[in-house]
């Protein structure tokens, strides 16, 4: 019985603790016809060899491909002791820290996470992770509703350049609380968003994408001033790799975004198929009391020592029920540790020179295929680690030849972008060597050439 | 422990772990630069391992203490599940890989979403939610979907008994509904008279666990779940208590129109000092159409297979290969155009997801129904000896589910003896506190989870240490009063915490 | 500068201290002829996230073979948690238990494993582990040697049916020490060893390796007792696993092995090329004092609790220098870590299962090939989870042609036992599936049939 | 804590690692059958993770502690080591697996054995000893197969300092020599004229270590090297303290025929609570034919290239492929007819080897540089410290090289304080012991070194403990003869350890 400790003589002598004559009478008080019989969909046990076998040969059947995807999603090498740190069991299998004595370790870690964020973003105060990115969008924006006592309009401005999948998920998760979005337009030539807002109306929240989805990088300034202009907060969405080397948040315009979030991810969280991932989310400390999710605090013992704990948790759902900021219960501890370990062996120069060597090695691959016939660039606006590349042909039979070859090449925009023609999005880390680009390269243009 | 801050020097730093390569800001247009760099730490690898390898040794954690939590679960997680999930070409598949590199990922998906299916009665199930609050948040958006598309925009209430968990009301909430409260009787069963009441055309739904948080089985289910839809409304089941009749009971059978699983807790994948959790969501086959995406589909069409398919798993040779001529593909808006939509960027936590399947597989058809029975048996014994040595049962007539309440109304009351001071002391014993004050309605109260995985001897030394702090609260109360004693920190100040705030640190000035 | 955690303004600082003009100066008083210039043999440091891809790529150059192959390495499931908490910093990192108090972990571990190879082999008392099987086997010799104060003809009797590595290691390692091996031969029908002193000194110690190395399990009652009735001490070469199922050396004959020693291999350590594995040795408590490698005792602290020690110190280099038992030193401490805890999670029960299950396969294997035309059982005697078959033609061809196909096929006994033919020694543990042993016999036919 | 025994119960087990068989003992015959199970413990997959997890954390280790401990170097293991070792495809590789597909293992091993002949200045390298002891075995019996492939068979002496190791004189007992002693003289250098006196045709080699265990280079090592090699003997150089000199001085270019290296310590695989280590060889041009094999050799033959070649890695565009064009395979007894023959089953502590592989890799030309100098700042700066503390230096006038000497003499006379008495004190502070009472030449000698990856405010933070421990010699010895007092364990009874055996658990009769 997998799992199950019980000998023979643990259960009859149990049971006559109990007083009960089975265990199946344990359950005599579930009505007799609701009982399930065998669990038919399910098939037998596997032994613990078995199922690695299976899975180490589902696994060698997808194999790896060489990638060059990005799209939300970012290779970047984890040192090796931030995985091995991170699965300990008294990470791995702790619970929430609501015993606070109890939990010391977790908590001291959050709150280096927090000042970690904070110190990314420029931002006062951080929360201790959300689900993931889009999610954590979705909050922000929630938040800055509930934040902006000055204009309650619902209306919040995207950018058009906004990852696809996150503007569904803004729509999935506010739309009932009668929020509406709309969209800013980018040019067509530096795919830089415009700051337009087509009716009169004036938005409660504008959202910044730094990169924007395109990889572009925006005149932060100028649309942060815009849209305080038009009393909005500000949201900015913003990789947390590029807050190595850009202008931070808190620092936009004159006055500085009012929220911060985006994926956590490119920080030691491996691709792993799409999660977990965590979301981020720092603000300006005057509406922490609007954030959701869990956040740390330092604090005194009875003997005044230093400790950590959850804390302002009379914004949260266990105590506020109804009126809570957000249903959300669990966050992502467990990325948030590996996180915080990456940070740490990375340190600030280290990050830096993932951002840099990020942006070189899209710029290596930019120039490589740019120099096959028909291949150009997307966008004139300056970038951080992603491009756009407009190809001559249908991008998808060309990514399913790359996939033969072994390269996944990028994410292909024209489902979502059709106004951009066979346009594809791609993206090479500081994992990807001259060679891998070399390889791309030669096989795009095979692959053109036939 | 000294923060990680304060281990940093200028300048220090891990070089392995860097680039090889000068960091070259010229590309950056100057106006768009970071002037600062970040106050990350500047640490040496070593520095960093050992600091978070020492702070890791500050928590407990099931794979050092019993936890018995109620409402958590917190049972064994096994290893096996962190190390498959983690083979280099699962960590290293990116999101949007394509579908043709992507089988072998795609089947572990699909066979769960079969295997869920089958163990809730289900008509199908999605894996996208990333906890349980958003497999609820989905399972209502679903409910409220369904009314939209028949044009029923009246339902503006959701109705949740007085005793459930707070994200249940606060779901409702974010969903745009009214949570409107039905108290419990004596015996700890919905009270139905009032829910008859309750009930009319402005009933979106009701939400409910079952087992309730009161760890009793609701026996009046059927009837509650006539009266619900008679009045137009659908039925929401909180996986939060699946553990107790999985293999036993089926929401599906019971009358539900959706429910959540939180697969960290019944499908054992880690707590991770608070997450990543997973929500799984199953639904009736009237709300199908709107379940959120991505959901994994056979390519052929054939996603809607009957019950039971997935059982010729087990029938063939080296009784785990997959049938070679299945091919899987995703299902998106094109497939469900009336999806709820997308819950996250990607594939929820697919992670744990992988996790949660290769927990279901080594259970496997008899191993699932043992979680019930035997975390039953625990929560039965260790409540029955729990009663012996005098403490106050809350429903002292009912079985236990997997969980149990004990209430120190009247030890408060006689001894000023708090939940609080129980489960500080407990701590002292190298035990996890249970879960305290909740549910609301029981005062003082603690709810006891001990779950399958924990043996005999466990249950019997958390007994002797229950039975010492009983003895304790006569003979010494000081001591409970001022515990924990052998932890790093004793009693945190709380209030200091909320009010003084410090969120992070900041360099001495 | 990778693992150098000194700041500019560290050194410095440290220098000034020390009173030192430079680094450079610490080495004053090494003879400026002596200093070496620059290591042009060594390339220059790589990025982690540049060796991992290195090593990456050379991991899935080897591939993985279905392995087929036993020869004194055996592929058995490793239950996940075994190396995961065997690779927790606490054990990986640890030093040598001298400092007690401070390395209860390890003691104690280490107690407990002594406790079950006790357990395992039938025998009073156990060391802390060896290098690896081989060693060991030579260490038994030595210690025989020490211990047989009625015969000290230094003359070893060892099976011919020894694994050939092992009795070239134990040349190497105890023929400085005057030590002289004969060679008891083996049936030619039953691959059994015959009881043989070819010449009519009296043997110090005899070994009896249990299974042999053919997988043929000896008349081990016989052989001990007609070992000590010649005088000699006996040494009972033994597989771990097949004690789970298999008369325990201490039960041997009348009285007895008096040494027993082993692989611990099968017991949770990987493949893994070869090692590390880690040898075990047993023994009558008679002769603990003549026993090799660190021994830990149960013994009580200041305040009369329970604790653990490494004891019986006198015995060791560390100590007794010139006059130690051996020379050994280091342990195999992480192995023998994984070890006790694989033993702790198959329990007694899993590890005859692994047993059976591992000789069953073996059948069936031997049952699948001998069905080719031309392939034939070697020898007819009872076995363990090995077998040797005899093939129509040369073996190395076809084991390439195997290698191949992806398969592994065993050792091949041709060049250490010519006198077998073409003889493959063959090896199917409960890892392999029906599936698995289908495949060997089909790929073996076709090449046969070519 | 309890022993796994006793957690155990008949019929319990983790069913998951049992193989889905029922156990068949029908096929041995009945004499060879097992009579009664062997008491291995019976226990769930949770109590084995959980026994397990709490016991390492009774152990002090690098990732937790400081270990300042003399002659050992213990030094940051990096992870990377431990996960590219234990790569899926390394774990499952064969050791008789065909050439055909080891190419990338052997790979690694054969750059390792060039990077080691590059720092050891020596002719070759054979990597297959399996610990620091069967390299000074493999060490010495090359001396001996030397003088014996030369008919030179009356050497019977092998020449051994008083300060060595044990396991020096231990190993040439092994071999069947008589170790005989060279004092050392007041400077810590072997005394010249003694060993002029002692060496003769009865001398087979000399085994030295440069720095010495006193932790003072050897300065007239030219002369040793001699005044043994004109006496007919050859010179064994014991690694343990390469880490002194690595990248500053190679053991070849001072004379030195043979030489052992601890890859466990200078190449930083980890000790692991007392194994596994590696000692590989590295020997002289005369000594190359009797190398242990197996040896790793390119396979058209170009196994004597030159020093340098594979600097060549590190020219190329992507910084770290191997050349396409080479391959490789194992030298064994066809090819080194002479050799010394076999040490281990198969090719000694492979997945050891391939740690340091990485760490070397890691390390690269630089990195191999640097760490003696930040060997040797931490151990000046920490010997500078601790002198000024009060501590009395064993050798004041010298350098020190990666570690150092403090001895107690005096404050053993005057204060009753012995080494034993720091050491265990030390503990309470959350500092491993440094080496204790060795070299034995020392009295209450406490032997120290800090290691190249320790950080400046980790030797104060020791400085300051230690402080406090000369401070608490003067006001409060109890506390120093108690001590430690806030381990698992207080001192424990090593006489009672050896007097009572008690080597493994039984039942309760």
């Amino acid at each position: 019985m997998p799992f199950i400790p019980h000998t023979d003589s643990d259960v009859r002598q149990m049971l006559g603790t109990i007083g009960a004559p089975s265990i199946d009478a344990l359950f005599d008080e579930i009505p007799a016809d609701l009982r399930c019989g065998k669990l038919r969909g399910v098939p037998e046990g596997l032994s613990e060899m078995e199922i690695t076998r299976l899975m180490s040969e589902r696994a060698a059947q997808d194999g790896r491909l060489l990638n060059f995807c990005g799209a939300g999603a970012y290779e970047h090498h984890i040192p090796a002791a931030v995985w091995e740190i991170t699965t300990r069991g008294e990470f791995y299998s702790a619970y929430t820290p609501y015993q606070a004595e109890a939990s010391q370790g977790t908590l001291q870690l959050l709150y280096e996470f927090q000042t970690m964020m904070s110190e990314l973003t420029g931002m006062e105060v951080s929360n201790a992770s959300l689900y993931d990115g889009a999610t954590a969008l979705a909050e922000a924006i929630l938040m800055a509703a509930r934040a902006n006592d000055a204009n309650n309009s619902l209306k919040v401005l995207l950018p058009r350049a906004l990852h696809p999948y996150y503007a569904e998920v803004v729509t999935s998760c506010t739309s009932a609380q009668g929020l509406v979005t709309q969209v800013m337009p980018f040019d067509a030539a530096t795919g830089r968003t415009k700051p337009d807002n087509a009716d009169s109306v004036a938005p409660t929240a504008v959202v910044i994408a730094q990169p924007n989805f395109f990889g572009v990088l925006e005149d932060v300034d100028a649309l942060t001033d815009w849209a305080h202009a038009q009393g909005a907060l500000v949201i900015a969405l913003v990789n947390p790799t590029s807050l190595a080397v850009l202008k931070p948040p808190g620092t936009w315009g004159a006055r500085g975004a009012d929220i911060v979030c985006g994926e956590g991810q490119p920080l030691g969280a491996p691709l792993a198929s799409g999660g977990p991932y965590f979301g981020f989310l720092t603000a300006r400390k005057a509406i922490v009391r609007q954030m959701p999710g869990r956040i740390v605090g330092r604090t005194v013992d009875l003997d005044g020592k230093q400790g950590f704990a959850l804390t302002l948790q009379a914004r949260e759902q266990h105590i506020r029920r109804a009126k809570a900021t957000s249903n959300i219960c669990t966050n992502q501890g467990l990325l948030v540790t590996a996180a915080t370990i990456y940070l740490s062996m990375v340190g600030p120069q280290g990050l830096a020179k993932v951002a840099t060597a990020s942006m070189a090695n899209t710029r290596k691959l930019v120039n490589a295929l740019s120099d096959l016939k028909g291949v150009g660039e997307g966008f004139t606006g300056p970038r951080f680690h992603e491009a756009v590349l407009s190809l001559p042909r249908p991008v998808a039979p060309l990514l399913r030849g790359l996939a033969e070859a072994g390269i996944f090449g990028g994410f292909d925009l024209s489902t979502h972008f059709p106004e951009l023609g066979h346009a594809l999005l791609v993206c090479a880390t500081e994992t990807r060597t001259d060679s891998d680009i070399r390889l791309y390269a030669e096989t795009l243009g095979r692959l053109l050439a036939a | 422990m000294e923060l990680i801050f304060e281990l940093s020097s200028p300048g220090r730093g891990a070089a392995a772990q860097h680039p090889p390569v000068a960091a070259d800001l010229s590309a950056i247009p100057e106006a768009l630069r970071r002037k600062e760099p970040p106050r990350l730490p500047e640490v040496s690898e070593l520095q960093a391992v050992r600091h978070y390898t020492r702070l890791s040794r500050l928590n407990f954690s099931i794979d050092t203490q019993f936890y018995p939590l109620g409402s958590c679960t917190m049972k064994y997680n096994p290893r096996a599940c962190n190390k498959l999930a983690m083979l280099p070409e699962f960590l290293g598949r990116h999101p949007l890989a394509p579908e043709s590199h992507s089988q072998g990922y795609l089947a572990c998906l699909y066979e769960l979403q079969e295997m869920l299916r089958d163990v809730t009665g289900m008509a199908a199930v999605s894996l996208t939610p990333m906890a349980g609050a958003q497999g609820e948040f989905a399972g209502v958006a679903m409910i409220r979907a369904y009314h939209h598309a028949r044009g029923d925009t009246a339902r503006r209430e959701i109705l949740v008994p007085d005793a459930a968990h707070g994200t249940n009301p606060a779901t409702a909430t974010m969903l745009g509904y009214v949570a409107r409260e039905i108290p419990t009787d004596a015996q700890g069963d919905v009270d139905i008279e009032k829910l008859k009441a309750a009930v009319g055309p402005q009933t979106a739904g009701i939400m409910l666990t079952n087992p309730s948080t009161l760890g009793v089985f609701e026996r009046r289910i059927k009837e509650i779940a006539g009266i619900v839809h008679t009045a137009g409304g659908l039925l929401y089941y909180d996986g939060a208590n699946l553990n107790a009749i999985l293999g036993k009971v089926r929401p599906g059978d019971m009358g539900f129109d959706v429910i959540h699983m939180n697969l960290h807790k019944t499908f054992s994948t880690p707590h991770g000092g608070g997450g990543p959790g997973a929500g799984a969501v199953g639904v009736s086959e009237r709300l199908r159409p709107f379940m959120p995406i991505p959901v994994v589909g056979v390519a052929d069409g054939r996603e809607n297979r009957e019950k039971g398919d997935l059982g010729s798993l087990a029938s063939n040779d080296s009784r785990f290969s997959t049938p070679d001529s299945r091919s899987y593909r995703w299902l998106d808006e094109n497939d469900l155009p009336q999806s709820i939509g997308r819950l996250s960027a990607f594939m929820g936590n697919a992670g744990v997801l992988m996790r949660a399947y290769v927990y279901a597989r080594l259970l496997g058809r008899e191993g699932m129904h043992r979680v019930a029975e035997f975390a039953a048996l625990n929560a039965n014994y260790l409540s029955a000896r729990l009663k012996a040595v005098g403490f106050d049962l809350a429903y002292p007539t009912r079985r236990a589910s997997h969980e149990f309440i004990i209430t120190l109304k009247k030890q408060k009351q006689e001894l000023d003896l708090t939940a609080t001071d129980v489960a500080k002391r407990l701590l002292d014993h190298g035990y996890h506190a249970p879960t305290v004050y909740f549910p609301l309605l029981v005062p003082e109260c603690l709810l006891i989870e001990p779950t399958e995985t924990e043996d005999l001897q466990t249950l019997d030394a958390f007994v002797d240490a229950m039975t010492s702090i009983w003895n304790e609260a006569r003979s010494d109360m000081p001591k409970l009063k001022g515990a924990p004693w052998t932890l790093p920190v004793r009693r945190l100040d709380d209030v200091r915490c909320a009010r003084q705030l410090d969120l992070r640190w900041q360099p001495a000035p």
